[in-house]
């Protein structure tokens, strides 16, 4: 199995995008290259549990290693385990669902599907990736798509939110290339896995870890880095809001993990640093975001909230928080991505996103109302729904840290779920219940491919919901190990 | 022992149910999906009655003693080794109990429903969320694991934010379903967080196990959450009293009531089902589930009682004043709940002194049946006068007869009047608080009259005070007749349920359902219930000379309480403190502050850098002047600088 | 032994021999301007083919003149800039009444570069630099009819004569200090006594003014923005990548006992050179004053890669030149078209141009992002393996704020990219016909900006080839 | 009679260079630029020669850079003019400040 192909794929479907004639070619070619890619993912998934199961132990499977660099010492290293294969799974969803609901853009489609593809591939390389040089490097290649997305088909302030969103994230690159940097003449090589073997010298990762962190921080919106979220998924089309918050501040959520994973001493030195921000950012963006009236920028504020639990796992370090954390990723991708669609369709019949303009919209559209208060009931953590599953691991994760500030920490983190209970429902009871204006009530419900989009991310949302030991089962031994090299196990007394 | 997992299907039928509707309801099934809930229903209800038959008759009891049964264990989401999520069914007295009260009137409701939402337009949805919740609520009563319970306890409360909110269109609706959610969430997270702590000490999240361990003085989790303790309370306290919060929340307790009469605004069979049988005893069933481990934290026990009877009280003396029908059954329910859990409170684990125990659970049972009764009978009467005000009623006993007996015969039973079955479950009740605690007994006694005179004063407003109204006849803007009391649908339950008030009293209930499972003979002492039944008897009659035919009295009364009255009938202003709390101190002083800081300062940060890095190159500028000779002159400079630097450096 | 003369000079002789027979041409009767312009593309292009024929280390003339591998790549480099620049003036040129005098003045100024490059002593450094100062500043006069023209050649010449007045200087005290100006002999007699190291700091001060860096850069922008497109992009490249391949050659070969002090030299002048390039680049709108300043920002980044001090400083180096002429290059090139066709040389007159000129958007765009060090473009592997040299003193506060400047950097290049795609603009610039051998130009700078930097035998070959300290 | 020692020499040198700066900094006219940039060139013709004679009389190293540089220097003032000239008609001036339209 080689993993290239899921470079490859993406790369073919662009190309093919450049060449195609007219909209209905594109999308279709579109479609057709994200459904593959999500074949692709799915046989990638069940060759790794075939192998998994014929108990195949090493950390990476479908390794492949050739020399890249030569002089430099780089490689072009790839390989998966459970957390970069559900990140892929993930990102696959997301392409289907974002492509099909901008089926219908006609402004300069062939550009748009061919940023979008490319976005995809930036994902899927950075996933892939276990040499730290091509993981910064498919780390840039999302932000230009990113910046084009926005500028150029966004709405409202969209050239200055795409400008904030692009320098932001390349402030947060060129701080993860400093500690690359770092590591690479402390180790001389950027292979992950040789790292993980040799080691890093402890005063170094304690010099390095807040770059490379801090870095991926600005990707997962932590605070205070957080402020391209608001304005760039205010601004971003539907399917660019999608792709920014269910799979580009997963990078950055990734890499964190990562980075912690490579530094152990200096991420359990600066763990308490970690918590505070992660806290300050949950509690900090729920209340933010009740204080929103565009729905948009409610969803936007919410992420940097939720992506706080992403963070306060990682920096707990134990097994059950980390597994928290990458299903709260995933989660959190479906779930937002998912809001966005919503919110997308909504904004595309009533051409607006401020909630007091809108309300009743479940009589004219129930379909999208559904879909809007599934997405919110999933982000307030409700039993069945993902977010239910990733909330209550990462709480008992971070729980089963001892020391009272921790104590506090996940207190405060969890009194956000109150906070997250009060914001969506103030937004579900005025934008889709309550009267219904007279222009509204003559809006169409959803087209099938918006539909398609919404029950394929649903379906993720509740096969986590319902079924969280599937999951489990698969990133469970890769946080193991994670953890084991970390040499920190916590387990309940 | 033998198996019970056909349990299984108790809940799973009304989850298919919901499922179905859910997908396809709206489309294709609107005519027939009250029939088919209503059937599935009928067969979880049929099973319910099979097990309770099995477990309390066959095979339940091992010399004596009702066991424990854990028919299914499933591992759901593990946290790690021997921490994890499991879905399981555990069979016990009381959860066999919750099962046939929570099956027989929910499917009470659902035949009551076929009449009285008839021709709405979102009925199949109606059926999907009723559904839903009737699973959800099983599945609580099952729970073999806190953390199930939790699960349960949100999906409960989402169903009943979904079907209070099922007039979505009215404001009011949305905003007690709103009320009704956030408020209930608050109290989940105390919950939450008190399985969270019993977790961590006790090492596994079944409740079976947690009980093993914390019964046990000498095990070594009981130690270690007993020695820590934080703010002078031991970290046991802390668990269950921040459990009893989740527990409160739901059931509606002061403080955390105020959802609870708003949440009225639901259709009325709603209100019957899920806000005065079922959900709001959940609370009161959370903690009889964890009772061995409250038995062994005292003062966690007496939070319990003193929350308990301060809101039985409080609620009767609100419910005195109220106009709105609902309302007056909303704040009875409050009182009523508030029995059971001083009940609890009051009790020991296992044995005679186990009473309270026993009573509160029976309580539980009857109440089920003629609260029930009492709102679907209120819910006949709306339907037919399509008001909630006592004004607007009045007379109705002859166009209403069923109606008016069924609701007689609950008054009777809430009142407590022999042979009602009201009076067997408090006349325990009262025993226990006599023996226990005095002062909770004088409370509790007072409520009882209290509660005699509101039910009768809302019994005469409606049935009798002024001669029938004419207003009440008529087609409403729904268009569908309000002549009589409604199709039969409607009024099978209420004498199906009349027929319960009357009877479960006589169910020799210590014999079944004790703390320990060891059943408990019971004595009903004539001469300590005089005193109970002659004061409700009072109560009543001064009722009847208040509003039997609309007199001044009552309103005399009124303005003698004066300042007194105006406060109960303000609910005693508790909204407004938390209207204050959240409008005036929330939002203003924390929301918008950080969202103006986010704004402001954060983002103003980044905004800065960039001016600042605009504004230097601006005033730098003038260093490319445009004259050759400058730039000869800046080079030379560069020279100098450099030379200077370095030679001093090389130095 | 007589013929390996030619072959060690044999781009020297291929370049000499095309600039009489320009003169020739020039004599003769005239033709038409499309035939003279594809005679000389092609005669560049064997010019360029001729660097790659035949591998011959050595020196000639006692030691004036030397070369081996790594000198002949880098007079390959040059040669294949020229052939670019002039496939792109064609659309300018094939109006030019001067075509020949163009390439004579540009052609020779070549020459001087490769005597430069390969000069082993301070004499014929000093002729190089020279022969390649002079034309270029009569080609910046080009245009003869406009006032920025001659301005520009006039700040050119001066600042360029003042300084090399220094540079002697230099030379004469490192003479007077040391008795020699044979680089090799040289070396031993750098002991760094304070005139030495005066002399020295002349010396590099000099190289400074070529490279544009801050505070001797200032002449750059004028020069850049006056000067005919076709000049200002050999300034920009050419004569910048010839001086930056002679400073590498001088200091990691001669000035290696003063290794330490050089090393401090260049990391002051780097941080200056970024932070003030990118500082002025913010505020433009010329385009090719734009251009000159974010080169200038450039070069700051190079000598942050020299003073890696390293084998892998000078490889990434040369290798950032390459990519450099194919990103800067590509860049040049539409502005150069655009304005020999309409005269448009601002930014805001880019505004809205992907609504009339998608193709020449996308090559200035990718070119952009590759003088940003975005990927996948060449750039970014460019960028990063300069910081990486650097990197390797271990200087980490200097490669933190090279990289925070590397995001002010972003920011400009954006700024372009966003009035190119979506800015509104009522009167765009209209379609535009470009003629073909300037596409041609294009197409070889895009492959090259997306090529080389996967393609890492091109990286490996010059390391293979490249100095160390 | 006695020989001057270097150190004077070098003195008027450096002397002459600096005389040659300031003209170059001061005088607006370009012709006297170029005639001060052309002092500047002498007097590192005269540390060439000097340094010869004195230090390193063996070989003439010094004599030929000084050849060349006023070789080149001719070329260059040559080629100074015709800019000048050129500057001159488009600008009807050849003062420095007047031509200083680009600039920031």
């Amino acid at each position: 199995m080689n993993l290239t192909l899921l470079i490859l794929l993406p790369l073919l479907t662009a190309v093919l995008i450049l060449l195609a004639k007219g909209l209905q070619q594109i999308r279709v070619i579109g479609l057709i290259g994200a459904l593959a890619q999500l074949g692709l993912a799915g046989w990638l998934l069940k060759r790794f549990l075939d192998q998994r199961a014929a108990g195949n132990t090493a950390a990476h499977l479908f390794e492949s290693n050739q020399t890249w660099f030569k002089a430099l010492n780089i490689n072009y290293h790839i390989g998966i385990d459970g957390i970069s294969l559900a990140m892929i799974l993930l990102t696959s969803v997301i392409v289907i669902a974002g492509i099909l609901v901008s089926w219908s853009m006609d402004k300069l489609s062939k550009e748009y599907f061919f940023l979008l593809v490319l976005l995809s591939m930036g994902a899927y390389g950075f996933f892939i990736s276990l040499d730290l040089f091509t993981l910064f490097f498919f780390l840039e290649v999302a932000v230009i798509p990113k910046f084009l997305l926005i500028g150029i088909w966004g709405s409202g302030d969209k050239t200055k939110s795409a400008m904030k969103l692009a320098l932001m994230l390349m402030g947060g690159s060129a701080l993860v290339m400093v500690g690359l940097f770092g590591i690479y003449y402390n180790t001389h090589t950027f292979d992950m896995v040789q790292i993980t073997q040799q080691g890093i010298p402890v005063g170094v990762q304690k010099f390095f870890f807040p770059f490379a962190f801090l870095g991926f921080g600005v990707f997962a919106a932590l605070f205070p880095f957080h402020t391209w979220v608001p304005d760039g998924h205010a601004s971003a089309p539907t399917a660019a809001s999608m792709f920014l918050a269910g799979i580009s501040m997963k990078l950055g959520g990734y890499g964190c993990l990562r980075i912690a994973a490579l530094m152990p001493d200096a991420a359990h030195t600066y763990s308490w640093i970690i918590i505070l921000l992660a806290t300050i950012a949950i509690i900090y963006g729920a209340f933010a975001t009740m204080m929103q009236t565009d729905l948009k920028y409610i969803n936007a504020y919410s992420s940097i909230s939720h992506c706080g639990f992403v963070i306060l796992g990682i920096g707990m370090l134990n097994k059950t928080s980390l597994n928290g954390a990458v299903i709260q990723m995933v989660s959190h991708g479906l779930m937002t991505a998912l809001f966005f669609a919503a919110i997308g369709m909504i904004y595309s019949r009533t051409h607006t996103r401020m909630v007091a303009q809108l309300g009743g919209l479940l009589k004219a559209m129930p379909f999208i109302s559904t879909v809007f208060v599934i997405a919110g009931l999933c982000s307030l953590g409700l039993p069945g729904f993902s977010g239910f599953v990733a909330e209550m691991t990462v709480f008992m994760g971070s729980w089963q840290n001892p020391e009272g500030a921790y104590r506090i920490a996940t207190i405060l983190s969890g009194a956000s779920i109150v906070v997250t209970a009060v914001y969506i429902l103030r937004a579900t009871g005025r934008a889709i219940m309550g009267p219904i204006s007279n222009e509204h009530a003559l809006l169409s419900d959803a087209t099938w491919n918006e539909k398609l989009a919404a029950v394929l991310l649903i379906t993720g949302i509740l096969i986590i919901g319902l079924a969280p030991f599937l999951i489990n089962h698969l990133i469970i031994p890769s946080t193991d190990a994670i953890v084991l090299q970390m040499g920190k196990v916590n387990l309940l007394k | 022992m033998s198996n019970y997992l056909y349990i299984l299907w108790i809940p799973l039928l009304p989850l298919a149910t919901f499922v179905l509707l859910g997908l396809f309801g709206r489309k294709y099934l609107s005519g027939i999906a009250g029939i088919i809930g209503t059937a599935s229903l009928l067969t979880s209800t049929i099973l319910s009655f099979v097990a309770a038959k099995q477990y309390f008759f066959v095979d339940g009891k091992v010399n004596g003693v009702f066991q424990k049964i854990v028919a299914l264990k499933y591992t759901w989401l593990e946290f790690s080794p021997n921490v994890s999520i499991d879905l399981g069914i555990i069979v016990d007295p009381i959860s066999v109990m919750m099962l046939v009260v929570v099956t027989s009137v929910s499917l009470m409701v659902h035949v009551f429903s076929l009449g009285y939402m008839k021709g709405e337009e979102r009925f199949a949805t109606y059926y999907a969320f009723l559904s839903l919740f009737t699973f959800s609520m099983l599945g609580l009563i099952l729970s073999a694991n806190i953390f199930q319970v939790y699960m349960f306890w949100e999906l409960v409360g989402v169903s009943s934010f979904l079907l209070i909110s099922y007039y979505f269109n009215k404001p009011s609706a949305v905003a007690a379903s709103k009320k009704a959610f956030i408020v209930t969430r608050f109290a989940d997270l105390g919950f939450l967080i008190g399985i969270l702590i019993l977790g961590f000490y006790g090492g596994t999240l079944d409740i079976g196990l947690l009980i093993e361990r914390f019964t046990s003085v000498h095990s070594t989790q009981f130690l270690s959450i007993t020695s820590a303790s934080f703010l002078g309370a031991s970290m046991l306290t802390w668990g269950l009293v921040l459990v009893f919060m989740g527990g409160a929340g739901k059931s509606a307790m002061f403080p955390l009531h105020i959802w609870l009469p708003d949440a009225m605004e639901g259709p009325t069979p709603v209100s019957a089902l899920i806000h005065a049988a079922t959900m709001v005893v959940a609370g009161v069933y959370l903690v009889a589930r964890m009772f061995p481990v409250f038995s062994m934290d005292e003062s966690a026990l007496n939070i319990v009682t003193y929350v308990g009877a301060a809101s039985a009280l409080f609620a009767a003396v609100i419910a005195c004043t109220q106009t709105d029908i609902k309302r007056v059954l909303a704040y009875s329910t409050m009182s009523q709940i508030g029995y059971m859990m001083f009940a609890l409170g009051i009790s020991k684990n296992g044995g005679e002194n186990g009473l309270g125990y026993m009573a509160s659970m029976f309580h539980l049972f009857t109440h089920a049946f003629f609260k029930s009764l009492l709102f679907l009978g209120a819910g006949s009467v709306i339907h037919m006068v399509h008001s909630n005000e006592m004004k607007d009623m009045g007379g109705l006993r002859k166009l209403m007869p069923i109606t008016h007996i069924a609701f007689l015969i609950a008054c009777l039973a809430i009142a407590g009047i022999p042979p009602f079955a009201g009076f067997f479950s408090k006349e325990e009740i009262l025993t226990a608080a006599f023996h226990e605690n005095k002062i909770v007994y004088g409370i509790a006694l007072f409520t009882a009259a209290l509660t005699s005179f509101y039910m009768f004063r809302l019994y005469f407003n409606i049935f009798w005070s002024k001669e029938a109204p004419v207003a009440a006849h008529g087609h409403d803007d729904n268009g569908h007749e309000s002549h009589g009391e409604g199709p039969w649908v409607m009024k099978l339950p209420l004498l199906i349920l009349a027929a319960c008030a009357v009877g479960v009293g006589f169910i020799p209930f210590s014999q079944f359902v004790t703390s320990d499972g060891a059943a408990l003979e019971t004595h009903v002492d004539v001469v300590f219930s005089i005193a109970p039944v002659v004061l409700s008897v009072l109560a009543i009659l001064l009722a009847t000379s208040f509003y039997k035919n609309q007199n001044g009295k009552s309103d005399k009364v009124a303005a003698a309480f004066g300042g007194f009255y105006t406060a109960a009938y303000k609910k005693f202003y508790v909204d407004e403190v938390y209207i204050f709390i959240t409008k005036k101190i929330i939002f203003p002083f924390i929301g918008q502050p950080i969202a103006w800081a986010d704004k402001n300062i954060v983002d103003g940060f980044m905004q800065l850098l960039a001016k600042t890095t605009s504004k230097i190159s601006e005033l730098i500028k003038g260093l490319q002047s445009g004259k050759v000779q400058n730039y000869a002159m800046y080079f030379f400079g560069g020279v100098a600088v450099l030379s200077i630097l370095f030679i001093h450096i090389w130095k | 032994m007589t013929y390996n003369i030619f072959i060690q000079l044999r781009q020297e002789l291929v370049l000499t021999v095309l600039i009489f027979v320009l003169l020739f041409i020039k004599l003769g009767k005239d033709r038409s301007n499309e035939s003279i312009l594809n005679f000389i593309n092609v005669a560049l292009l064997i010019n360029l083919a001729a660097g790659f024929c035949c591998q011959e280390t050595g020196e000639l003339f006692n030691g004036m003149f030397t070369t081996n591998a790594l000198i002949v790549f880098e007079k390959d480099l040059l040669n294949l800039a020229i052939l670019i620049i002039s496939m792109q003036s064609y659309a300018w040129l094939k109006e030019n009444k001067n075509v020949i005098e163009f390439y004579l003045l540009t052609l020779t100024s070549l020459l001087g570069m490769f005597f430069m490059i390969s000069s082993g002593n301070l004499l014929m450094f000093y002729l190089g630099l020279e022969m390649s100062t002079i034309p270029l500043a009569a080609a910046a006069n080009f245009d003869l009819t406009k006032r920025k023209s001659s301005e520009a050649a006039m700040k050119l010449i001066l600042s360029s004569a003042f300084s090399s007045a220094i540079l002697l200087l230099g030379i004469s005290f490192l003479y007077g200090t040391s008795g020699t100006l044979t680089f090799s002999i040289l070396t031993a007699h750098i002991n760094g006594n304070p005139l030495q190291m005066f002399a020295f700091i002349l010396l590099i001060s000099g190289f400074a003014f070529k490279i544009s860096a801050v505070p001797f850069h200032l002449w750059t922008a004028d020069v850049y923005e006056g000067a005919p497109v076709a000049v200002t992009s050999f300034l920009s490249v050419i004569s910048k990548g010839a001086v930056l391949f002679t400073l590498v050659n001088l200091l990691y070969k001669v000035f290696t006992p003063i290794a330490s002090t050089w090393y401090l030299v260049l990391i002051v002048l780097a941080a200056a050179t970024i932070l003030i390039g990118n500082l002025f680049a913010i505020r433009q709108d010329n385009f090719k004053r734009f251009l000159a300043f974010s080169s200038i920002a450039q070069v700051g980044f190079i000598l942050i890669g020299i003073s890696g001090s390293s084998q892998i400083g000078s490889a990434s180096l040369v290798y950032f030149i390459l990519i450099y002429i194919f990103s800067n290059l590509a860049a040049f090139g539409v502005v150069s078209v655009v304005s020999a066709l309409t005269g448009k040389e601002n930014i805001s007159d880019f505004k809205g141009f992907y609504k009339t000129n998608p193709m020449l958007s996308w090559v200035l765009t990718i070119a952009l992002f590759s003088l940003a060090g975005v990927p996948p473009t060449a750039g970014f592997f460019g960028k990063l393996f300069l910081m990486m040299a650097g990197a390797a003193k271990g200087n980490y506060a200097l490669i933190t704020f090279a990289a925070l400047n590397m995001v002010i950097s972003f920011y400009y290049y954006l700024r372009v990219v966003k009035a190119v795609f979506m800015d509104e603009n009522a009167t765009p610039i209209d379609k535009l016909q470009v003629p073909n051998v300037s596409k041609m130009a294009m197409y070889i700078c895009v492959a090259g900006i997306i090529v080389t930097g996967f393609a890492s035998v091109v990286y490996d070959y010059i390391y293979s080839i490249s100095i160390g300290l | 009679m006695q020989e001057i020692p270097l150190s004077q020499i070098l003195f008027v040198s450096t002397a002459l260079f600096f005389i040659g700066m300031y003209g170059l900094f001061t005088r607006r006219n370009l012709i006297t630029m170029l005639m001060s940039i052309e002092l500047m060139l002498n007097s590192v013709n005269i540390n060439f020669v000097a340094f010869n004679k004195y230090l390193f009389p063996d070989n003439l190293d010094g004599l030929f850079f000084t050849l060349f540089i006023i070789t080149i220097a001719a070329a260059e003032a040559a080629v100074a003019i015709a800019i000048i000239i050129n500057l001159y008609r488009s600008h009807h001036s050849i003062d420095v400040e007047d031509a200083t339209e680009m600039k920031y």
